[in-house]
């Protein structure tokens, strides 16, 4: 699976993409989320507040409870400030 | 038609492109969204990071949403990324109907869901700093009105 | 501005002269006319006749009131006259301000009014003759909602 | 007084200003319609409906009972569509 990060998300985590392949346990974004917050303490602090988080999986904006599996491309990042 | 380009654009033949193929436009609705410099004009500059291909695809289903809702020949969103210093264009949406008033509101709603459905992000620098643009609760009820 | 003219207009230029002059402008809205075919391809040309000075005062004051009911940095009216053809533009109407709601509003304001407020008249030229284009009820409408 | 006439209302009366001076009896936009009436066959066509008149004094839209006097200058025409 390949995350991706933006804006201060990718800041505070340190990298833009990363590769990774998903344990049994974890089946939903927000299952990711918290195996991801266990790595550093950076990620804990990036995924503190998960009400300023939003998430696509495969390019398209999901909520935390989305199911997910390997073949999968993950994004996190802030609410989009376009236009 | 959806363009997402570091540079820069030019309105009239953006426009005149798609006018000049169907002489049955009757009204254009454009908007065009520049960096502004601040009320103290402390912004140096803007970076747009953006998510590529994702950005193409949410234009796109945001396009096709508008052409579902409104009368519509054609329609065109630019939207730039990369740095760019006060004055310089962000984004340019262009909606051509038969009547105004198809245009113009189709215009609106672009502008609007581009604003909190466009996976952008804007980083502000200035001499106190770098900042992150929030997302704006009157954005959010702009982009919920539709 | 208000500009009454028989020429073309070029809107990257028109634009770029007033955002070059403040970068405190965010959002400009704009509306172009232009001049239908017709469903069956019939118009020939439309000729426009106008009242000159009364039309220059007129948009004069509707572009005023514009500025007193939006949030204005400035706006430009520029409406064309004489003989024009099908795809030709009419009229343009922009309106820069430091957000988008205030510059898209007085935009469709403004091109609201000049429908029924601009001494204005269309003589459209076909194979079938010329007809003088009469007041829709749906622009009166659209005046009426301001 | 000068008068102005636009459109088809200028097509109808074939001329597009003319100059008058006023009679005792003109002391409104209406009076004035009245008065041209009386002059041809094409005025009075001109001037049938005066639903579908408008008229401008000074270059201001005013009513038909508006007070004019002999400096103004008088415009009639059709509904107007700009835009």
């Amino acid at each position: 699976m390949q995350i991706k990060y933006f804006s201060w998300v990718k800041e505070q985590i340190g990298v833009d993409t990363e590769n990774i392949t998903l344990n049994d346990g974890i089946e939903t974004v927000i299952d990711l989320i918290n195996h991801l917050k266990n790595k550093s303490e950076n990620y804990n602090k990036a995924f503190k507040d998960t009400s300023i988080i939003r998430c696509a999986v495969n390019m398209e904006v999901t909520n935390l409870d989305q199911k997910i599996n390997n073949n999968d491309e993950i994004a996190f990042f802030p609410p989009m400030t376009g236009g | 038609m959806i363009k997402v380009q570091q540079q820069d654009f030019d309105v009239n033949s953006e426009i005149k492109n798609i006018t000049s193929l169907n002489k049955n436009i009757g009204g254009t609705g454009i908007f065009i969204g520049n960096v502004r410099e601040g009320i103290n004009s402390n912004l140096k500059s803007m970076t747009l990071e953006h998510y590529p291909k994702m950005t193409e695809k949410q234009l796109e289903k945001i396009n096709n949403e508008a052409k579902t809702r409104w009368n519509l020949i054609d329609s065109l969103i630019i939207h730039r990324y990369g740095k760019l210093y006060p004055g310089d264009q962000i984004v340019l949406v262009a909606t051509f109907s038969e009547h105004r008033n198809d245009a113009l509101k189709a215009c609106e709603f672009l502008i609007d869901w581009l604003k909190t459905k466009a996976p952008f992000w804007k980083l502000e620098e200035s001499d106190e700093g770098n900042v992150w643009v929030e997302e704006k609760t009157s954005d959010i009820s702009a982009a919920n009105k539709w």
